[in-house]
């Protein structure tokens, strides 16, 4: 057992706490360096995470495991929170609870990165609920303003009746199979098949990683929290957590659980399609941006979970590669609001709805960069070639005609085309909508998180075959056999 | 060996990204015609280079790209794409000049957008692996979306995002169809790929026939939508009239659904399960939409917009020939794609300036304008004829080759194009009538000519159309050598 | 909303609302909840729960809280050092939200 | 020996009640108790199974869910707090700016 | 170098004319008419020259073909029938351009005009030389764009721009049976050659159209129940083409209103370059029309009908150029009924017929640049303002009468006295006796002579409106400058012997066309395909037949002399509008009312381009409609989102209930 490949965990926890403690001594003019902080500390724990990349190893009694699969998402994770960090550090500027809110961020960074690489469903679900106790937090991180306030209560609520349906779900798999261990329960899996109880834990479990996911009817405090939280939370929310829910449902589904491919199988099908399409449509109507970034990731959410219903490697592949991507995607879109929402805020503080609509007017001239980035990435979120977006829904999108789901691969299409109405109006917004508003100066930090999210999207898009080959290798740990 | 076509491809998509950061407008419009005159000399370059005897794809380049999806950056051009390189090469050096001394928000972004479009159209027309195909397919939405969206007319809004939206539908349903081949093809052949040749021949290996009407209806439905022909046209004559000038030429420029027609459905064509039926919906929906769209044009009271249905009617022409299956009736509607992209950018050029000198378009409120702008109403003259396709112009040569080509095998639906010949002829003869002829309205107040740029830009424009309608062998000659290979395969089928 | 005067015209509309109001909620709470109950009731009744013939009693020592511990610091020490990072931050969490706006 | 059902069904039942007063109640602090409720039920379905399985494993993750569940009774009263001094009060269902 | 390898000049100096006095006419004097004028000169004698030698060596005809594209060429023929059009259009051309220059000499276009009258003349005689079918179709369409140009020349007067349009789309109407016609006979040939065509073959070229005549001719199409020979159909396109083109019933009626351009156009298009295509068409592939079925029957009975058709309407107009336009309908008639007698004469009525194009040619061009001299000089064209002309212009009335005995067919028969019409109507009328005779069809016999009374009759009533009596206004007039009066004169002279001197030259030696080194056309095998007798024909006739044009001719003169010389009858109650007659013929049998108010308004442009129009509302209506369904219910489906935790939560276990119960229920019904 190697500790180095806890290491990324490891610098990660002794970053959280070293902004914790650090902040504590730090005046609140500079507290600024602890967002500096905590990035080198998830820059540390990225390069730690690469440089381990391809090695492959259990830990402790197995409830650890390393592999393609989890360095993958790690690596998804960290770079969420890396933009998160870059971004929040002029968010927090001149806060004085600075420091809670990157050490929390960096231990729901810890939580999500052990759910990657949980081996048992113990692990899984404290891990689990690290990342969302942690972001509770986050979400009400303006705990003067309603919409934030109500935004963690929302996902609290939520989150908390999840977790218990989580929790209740994962007592029958024991109850069934004697043991916690991902492996162990795919080799005892037997029973769940020929019982019904192995619908109703496959049911909950579906609720309990549903709400991270975010899957319709699971998703109601989605848009609601998205909306309100604060719009950096709302990236590691909709980019980060959500990617864990979903590596969760792929390690508990189909490593522990394959047997019961029948029963979720469905359940996939029926909800992918549900959460596509009520995301897709209802975004259409929406004026918040955040909102509607809430919904488009519902509808993303339904793309990736296209992956369980085809569940071959190269679908699996395609929603690996479609969850690192959409984190950038979806991270850096939450970034660009971010920005615009900041500088609504410094020009008048007492907007009622900075992130509206509205409020993108002109932003073509009046922010260039954070435009553009904006632009990027909603076409990338609708899948336009040379984006990340597109290359994963390539991937995704024919190896589900590939598998012969040509009915959810139409409706899937469909959707995509759909989705580029909203996409394209904020667009629209931003470069057709003329304001009398001058330029302003665009906040570096944002602007650096949103390059490097842009670097992110175009590198899929452009120079694909690495991320696709660890993708594909990621999904070989799901599924070993390969096609 | 120089990597040409890159260079085509590329220098466009570059000096867009260049001409973005320029400051003043002379800086924009000098480096827009730079990079399209560098296209333009490349293009003839490669021209020059053609060899038009054969049917391959010529200046092949490859180079891995995403080996583990079989994705290469794969291109070449043969007699089907050559020619449309060429119309590209040649009108855009001077639509910039057309557009030399307007005054426009933004000509930066302006001409970027111009030159992106025509790097990507020049793509679509390069790339022989379906991944970059589809990619330069996607690309050519972009700019022109912005291109509406920004500068076009009063309605820009909802015909940018109608565009948008529709043609991306059809464009996925295409994708749709190109993952079928993709995958049917992997199985057999156990190793992915989306080399567009190889997925050509391939197709006919396809055990089930279902798939395989699938995958043709899906590829024909992004294309055809494209064109685009009836019933899926209602995007284009909004897009078309909304659109500025440069952007409604710049849609002309983008042939890519009939090149689509010729490069990927021929070939797919003789091996479909049930070919016949693919041919009557094909000229079935070719022949009603030259009658239709030449019935509309005749009901439109916007000059521009009647052009825009004229384009609806014109392309049915290369639906008709391409479903006629004789070499004669695909090299005619290929090149009637050729002649339709030079005539209609003079076209809209002179909507434009209508629209600029007499504040309107509406075809009643105009009159007598051919005694204040000669040099346009000569212009005019010339290119409204070689739309309703007289001898001597370009366009006859297409269309009289599609005719007497696809009456061959398609009687009856070229009865139903030649009726509407005269309702061509109608609704061009009457709009000149009363826009260009007749006394002079005096409400439209002081009218100039157009200016130098303009005149040179649309002369020689003209001028080609008049030299092509004499001479059409230098490009006709490579779309007959592949269309003769498309019918030797048709003919190996026995379809 | 109605006013006063004309409220008192339909009271008893208004109590059959305010019943309705009252009820409403919890019917439907009930019905979902009810649903869920059998669903799982049904499920588990018709599940063959697997079992040890007979629960082993530890006749020295009545507690397991030895084979708790053990398992605590050997197989579930990885859940058991992540609860520690779940307390830390859900007590900063905690506290950072339950604190007054002092300097904000 | 008492089937396990028994347990179980007892669970669900816990569990159940917990749900409809989470589906039902307005304030705050009773729908948070019907969180613990519900988690409770999970516990003892975990400790139940523990025993008869004869398996250790449960016990500890009931160990380790109580904890949990401490953790998030924790943030779930001071985001209550928080609530309560914005709003004066802690009926959850007028807090609704957000929807749609 | 032989000067038939020149031939190719012929329409290209005229071409190329065009192009250097369109832009560079505007700095040489007149117009740069000199342009024109000298490569029409040019063209001109290149053509006598030909003609002379192919008077020699009928036999060996010009032709040059290069491979255009694909398996269509661009060539030159000059065969005896190519040959003499050649020499007619280019003469005749030529002089109207030397008279053009005075003319049009204080318009300020005249540079504009040269032009495209050289590129009018350009498209005719390429026309006239075309080796196949498809260029003479490109000629022709060139033809019709010029004379849209001609027509349209003052395009700020509606009245003109709006006979332009007329004269296109109606000609147009026609071109696109020409069309229909070539598609199908090149579908016909593809066919035959099943596909695959020989190096050198260009399939489109008459020898090779000629050669496959009996194959063409057995493939049958079933139209509407009936079997109808493939040949029938191509040649009844063709000649649709040619009623188009040479105003035939019922597409004469762009031809009066054509005279709103320049008279010298009218000149151009009614004497040389524009109408005679459609007699040349049905010239050129007379062979097709011997071998199809009832397609003569058709050129006859039409051409025959036309004739009288426009001659009624020719005696009631008021304005000069239309007297003259309807006549020129009404001459056009007989020689398409001239072709149409072929069915009993065979090939030698292409001869006639093409003689009466060259006479007519000739003395049609006579009156219209004499109408012109007078409408130039008085500056009016509505005869009842004129009156006593003579008297101002003597030269343009004597050369004008010249041409109305000629029109109207004076000469004595069997000797050589006689103006050129009567020597080219005369046989034709012949020959519909001997059609009648051979064939019991006498209709087109009658009707033919019936026309040439009121031919008489009308182009007298013109001469004496215009140039005797008194004044009846006050025009100030006097005679045209020399540039038109040589011209008139040389054409006097032509209307006056070119038919006496020519005749039996010119018919042996357009006789030569299908027979030759080109060709070598079988008329009476070709003929028995097409089901005709052939009649030999000889002065058999009686002498009353022999004698009558003459007689009626003469019978026209007088009536019209009484009326309007001597006026011995007062017009003015026949001519009011309670008369129907003279309402139905004033108004063109309505002509106007049936085309362009029902037939292009109401029915093609209000009926199906607005339900065209109403249609494509309808998918424009259901694409929108799509979006905006989608767009609401996005906005009901939102309302799901009620913002209450507790409706949330109730979803959320709702949802894990349900979806248990659903899947249980799916697992046990599959």
């Amino acid at each position: 057992m190697d500790l180095m490949l806890l290491a990324p965990e490891l610098t990660l926890a002794v970053t959280g706490l070293a902004v914790l403690l650090i902040g504590l001594f730090l005046p609140v003019g500079a507290k600024k360096m602890l967002g500096y902080l905590a990035s080198l500390g998830i820059l540390v724990a990225l390069a730690l995470t690469v440089s381990s990349l391809g090695t492959e190893a259990t830990m402790f009694n197995d409830t650890l495991s390393i592999d393609a699969l989890s360095q993958f998402f790690k690596i998804v994770f960290l770079v969420v929170a890396l933009l998160f960090a870059i971004a929040s550090i002029k968010y927090t500027e001149g806060n004085s609870h600075t420091e809670e809110f990157f050490s929390l961020g960096v231990f729901a960074t810890i939580g999500m990165m052990f759910v990657a690489s949980a081996n048992d469903i113990m692990v899984l679900f404290i891990a689990f609920e690290l990342a969302s106790l942690a972001t509770y937090a986050l979400a009400g991180f303006e705990k003067s303003n309603q919409k934030s306030l109500e935004a963690a209560m929302k996902y609290f609520m939520i989150g908390s009746l999840s977790a218990a349906l989580l929790l209740f779900g994962i007592s029958f798999i024991y109850g069934m199979t004697g043991t916690t261990s991902i492996p162990a329960i795919a080799a005892g899996a037997g029973n769940l098949v020929t019982n019904p109880i192995g619908l109703v834990a496959v049911v909950l479990l579906v609720a309990g990683f549903g709400f991270k996911i975010a899957l319709v009817p699971f998703h109601m405090w989605a848009p609601d929290t998205y909306q309100g939280s604060p719009s950096v939370v709302s990236s590691l929310l909709a980019a980060g957590s959500k990617k864990m829910g979903i590596v969760a449902a792929f390690k508990v589904f189909i490593v522990a659980l394959i047997a019961l491919q029948a029963e979720w199988q469905m359940v996939f099908a029926i909800l992918a399609v549900l959460t596509m399409t009520y995301g897709n449509v209802v975004a259409l109507s929406q004026t918040s941006v955040k909102r509607m970034l809430a919904y488009s990731s519902l509808a993303q959410a339904g793309y990736i979970t296209m992956a369980f219903v085809v569940l071959t490697p190269m679908a699996l592949g395609g929603g690996i590669l479609y969850a690192l991507s959409h984190g950038f995607m979806k991270a850096g879109a939450f970034i660009a609001t971010a920005a615009v929402v900041y500088m609504v805020l410094s020009e008048n503080r007492d907007v009622e709805d900075p992130d509206h609509l509205d409020n993108f007017k002109g932003l073509g001239k009046r922010m260039p960069v954070t435009a553009l980035s904006m632009t990027i990435f909603v076409f990338a979120l609708a899948g336009i070639p040379l984006t990340a977006g597109y290359m994963s829904k390539f991937v995704l999108f024919s190896s589900t005609i590939q598998a012969g789901f040509v009915w959810l691969a139409v409706i899937a299409i469909l959707n995509s085309a759909l989705s580029l109405y909203y996409y394209a109006r904020v667009v629209k917004y931003m470069y057709f909508i003329p304001t009398d508003a001058g330029k302003v100066s665009e906040p570096l930090p944002y602007t650096i998180a949103l390059v490097i999210a842009v670097i992110g999207v175009l590198a899929i898009g452009f120079w694909s075959e690495p991320f696709v080959y660890w993708a594909m290798e990621a999904a070989k740990v799901l599924i070993p056999g390969g096609m | 060996m120089l990597p040409i076509l890159s260079l085509i491809v590329l220098i466009p998509l570059l000096f867009a990204a260049l001409t973005l950061f320029t400051k003043t407008k002379e800086q924009a419009r000098v480096m827009a015609l730079v990079a399209t005159v560098a296209v333009l000399v490349l293009t003839l370059y490669m021209y020059i280079n053609f060899d038009s005897t054969i049917a391959d794809n010529q200046f092949e380049e490859i180079y891995q790209w995403v080996p583990s999806l079989g994705i290469n950056y794969h291109l070449g051009v043969d007699g089907i794409g050559m020619p449309l390189i060429l119309l590209n090469a040649i009108v855009l050096p001077f639509l910039i000049l057309f557009t030399w001394n307007d005054d426009r928000k933004a000509p930066n972004r302006f001409y970027a957008l111009i030159l992106a479009t025509e790097g990507a159209v020049i793509g679509v027309f390069a790339a022989l692996d379906f991944f970059l195909f589809y990619i330069f397919w996607e690309l050519t939405l972009i700019p022109l979306f912005f291109m509406v969206s920004i500068w076009g007319g009063p309605g820009k809004h909802h015909a940018a995002i109608k565009f948008f939206i529709y043609t991306h539908i059809a464009s996925l349903v295409m994708l749709l169809g190109i993952f079928g081949l993709y995958f049917s093809a992997w199985e057999m052949t156990g190793t992915p790929s989306l080399d567009i040749p190889a997925l050509l021949s391939q197709f006919q290996f396809i055990g089930s026939g279902v798939m395989k009407d699938l995958i043709f209806l899906a590829l024909l439905f992004g294309f055809i939508v494209k064109i685009p022909v009836f019933p899926f046209h209602s995007w284009q004559p909004d897009a078309y009239t909304e659109a500025p000038t440069a952007g409604s030429v710049l849609f002309v420029m983008l042939k890519i659904g009939g090149y689509g027609i010729f490069k990927v459905i021929l070939p797919l064509l003789p091996f479909t399960a049930s070919p016949n039926l693919m041919i009557t919906i094909m000229a079935a929906l070719g022949a009603v939409s030259i009658i239709y769209g030449a019935f509309l044009a005749l009901a439109q009271s916007d000059l521009k917009r009647m052009v825009a249905y004229s384009s609806v009617s014109h392309m049915g022409y290369v639906l008709l020939g391409a479903a006629g299956l004789v070499s004669l009736s695909v090299s005619g509607a290929m090149f009637q794609q050729f002649s339709h992209g030079l005539i209609m950018s003079i076209m809209f050029m002179a909507c434009g300036v209508i629209n600029t000198t007499a504040g309107t378009r509406i075809i009643n409120d105009l009159g007598g304008l051919a005694q204040k702008m000669p040099k346009l109403a000569v212009i005019m003259v010339l290119t409204f004829m070689a739309s309703l396709g007289l001898p001597g112009l370009s366009g006859f040569i297409a269309e009289v080759s599609v005719l007497a080509g696809s009456f061959v095998n398609l009687p009856s639906y070229v009865i139903i194009a030649l009726l509407a010949i005269v309702i061509t002829a109608a609704y061009h003869i009457w709009a000149l009538q009363r826009a260009m002829f007749g006394v002079f309205n005096e409400k439209l107040g002081t009218i100039v000519d157009i200016n130098g740029y303009q005149t040179l830009s649309m002369g020689i424009i003209a001028i080609l159309i008049v030299y092509f309608g004499w001479n059409p062998s230098p490009v006709l000659d490579m779309m007959l050598t592949n269309s003769e290979q498309i019918i030797s395969l048709m003919a190996v089928m026995g379809v | 909303m109605l006013n006063d005067e004309v409220s008192i015209l339909f009271t008893p509309m208004k109590v059959l609302t305010s019943v309705y109001n009252f009820f409403r909620p919890r019917i439907i709470g009930m019905i979902v909840a009810f649903l869920f109950l059998a669903v799982i009731l049904v499920s588990v009744f018709f599940t063959s729960w697997p079992s040890v013939e007979q629960i082993p009693q530890n006749v020295a020592d009545q507690s397991n809280i030895e084979g708790i511990g053990v398992l605590i610091f050997t197989d579930f020490v990885v859940p058991f050092e992540i609860l520690s990072i779940v307390l830390l931050s859900s007590l900063m969490g905690a506290i950072y939200m339950a604190k007054g706006d002092g300097n904000q | 020996m008492i089937p396990v059902e028994l347990y179980i069904g007892l669970a669900a039942i816990i569990f159940s009640i917990g749900l409809y007063g989470f589906m039902t109640q307005r304030s705050g602090i009773r729908m948070l108790m019907c969180v613990e409720l519900m988690l409770n039920s999970a516990n003892l379905n975990l400790v139940a199974f523990s025993s008869y399985n004869a398996d250790l494993t449960g016990q500890v993750f009931a160990l380790y869910s109580i904890a949990l569940a401490a953790c998030e009774a924790a943030i779930g009263f001071a985001i209550l707090m928080a609530i309560f001094r914005m709003k004066d009060t802690i009926n959850l269902d007028t807090f609704n700016v957000l929807r749609w | 170098m032989a000067i038939g390898d020149l031939a190719f000049l012929i329409p290209l100096l005229p071409a190329l004319a065009f192009v250097l006095t369109f832009f560079l006419g505007k700095k040489l004097p007149n117009g740069g008419a000199i342009i024109p004028i000298a490569a029409i000169t040019i063209s001109f004698v290149i053509s006598l020259l030909i003609t002379m030698n192919l008077l020699q060596n009928p036999e060996e005809v010009i032709n040059q073909s290069y491979s255009w594209f694909a398996i269509l060429n661009i060539g030159v023929l000059v065969d005896p029938l190519a040959a003499v059009m050649l020499t007619m259009v280019s003469l005749v051309s030529l002089l109207i351009h030397i008279y053009s220059v005075g003319y049009m000499s204080h318009d300020r276009s005249q540079s504009r005009y040269f032009a495209e009258t050289a590129l009018f003349t350009a498209s005719m005689l390429g026309l006239a030389l075309s080796d196949n079918i498809l260029q003479l179709f490109i000629c022709w369409e060139l033809v019709g764009v010029c004379s849209y140009l001609l027509i349209g020349f003052w395009y700020e007067k509606p009245s003109a721009s709006s006979a332009a349009k007329k004269a296109f789309l109606t000609t147009r109407v026609g071109d696109v049976m020409f069309l229909a016609g070539i598609v199908i006979l090149f579908s016909d040939l593809f066919r035959i050659f099943n596909g695959t065509i020989p190096d050198g073959v260009y399939i489109l070229r008459f020898d090779e159209i000629f050669t496959h005549i009996p194959e063409i001719a057995a493939m049958n199409a079933n139209i509407l129940g009936m079997e109808v020979s493939h040949i029938t159909i191509i040649t009844l396109l063709f000649f649709g083409g040619a009623i188009g083109k040479s105003g035939q019933f019922p597409l004469h009626v762009w031809l009066p209103d054509a005279m709103e351009g320049p008279t010298t156009v009218s000149a151009l298009i009614h004497a040389a370059t524009m109408v005679t295509a459609g007699v040349y068409l049905v010239a050129r592939t007379f062979p097709m029309f011997m071998a199809a079925p009832s397609s003569l029957l058709v050129v006859a009975y039409l051409g025959a009908f036309t004739a009288i058709f426009a001659a009624t309407m020719g005696i009631v107009m008021n304005d000069l150029k239309r007297v003259l336009a309807y006549s020129t309908i009404s001459q056009l008639g007989y020689m398409m009924l001239g072709l149409g007698v072929g069915a009993a004469i065979g090939a030698e009525a292409v001869g006639i017929s093409i003689f009466h194009l060259i006479n007519h040619a000739f003395f049609k061009a006579l009156l219209f640049l004499c109408a012109g001299s007078v409408i130039h000089a008085v500056g009016t064209h509505d005869m009842r303002q004129l009156g006593g002309v003579a008297k101002v212009m003597p030269i343009t009335a004597v050369t004008m009468i010249i041409a109305a005995f000629s029109l109207a067919g004076f000469g004595i028969p069997d000797t050589i006295f006689g103006f050129s019409g009567f020597f080219s109507k005369d046989p034709i009328i012949e020959s519909a006796y001997l059609f009648g005779s051979s064939s019991g069809m006498w209709i087109p016999y009658l009707l033919s002579i019936t026309a040439a009374l009121l031919t008489s009759l009308y182009i007298f009533r013109l001469v004496f409106m215009t140039f005797f009596g008194k004044p009846r206004t006050d025009y100030g007039g006097h005679e045209s400058p020399a540039s038109m009066t040589v011209p008139l004169s040389i054409l006097a002279l032509l209307a006056l012997v070119a038919g006496a001197l020519t005749r039996t030259t010119f018919y042996e030696f357009v006789s030569e066309t299908f027979v030759n080194d080109f060709v070598q056309m079988d008329i009476p095998a070709l003929a028995d395909i097409g089901g005709y007798h052939l009649a030999s024909h000889a002065g058999h006739e009686p002498m009353l037949i022999l004698w009558m044009p003459l007689i009626v001719a003469v019978a026209g003169l007088l009536v019209s002399y009484l009326i309007y010389g001597l006026k011995v009858v007062n017009m003015d109650s026949l001519v009011s509008r309670n008369n129907p007659v003279y309402k139905l013929l004033y108004n063109r049998y309505y002509q106007n009312a049936i085309y362009t108010d029902f037939l292009s308004v109401k029915v093609i442009y209000e009926g199906f381009a607005f339900a065209g129009h109403a249609i494509d509302r309808g998918f424009d209506w259901t694409v929108n409609w799509i979006s905006d369904l989608m767009i609401e219910s996005g906005e009901a489906l939102r309302q799901f989102q009620t913002g209450v935790i507790q409706t949330y939560a109730t979803a959320v276990i709702a949802g894990v209930g349900l979806l248990i119960v659903l899947i249980k229920v799916v697992m046990e019904v599959i």
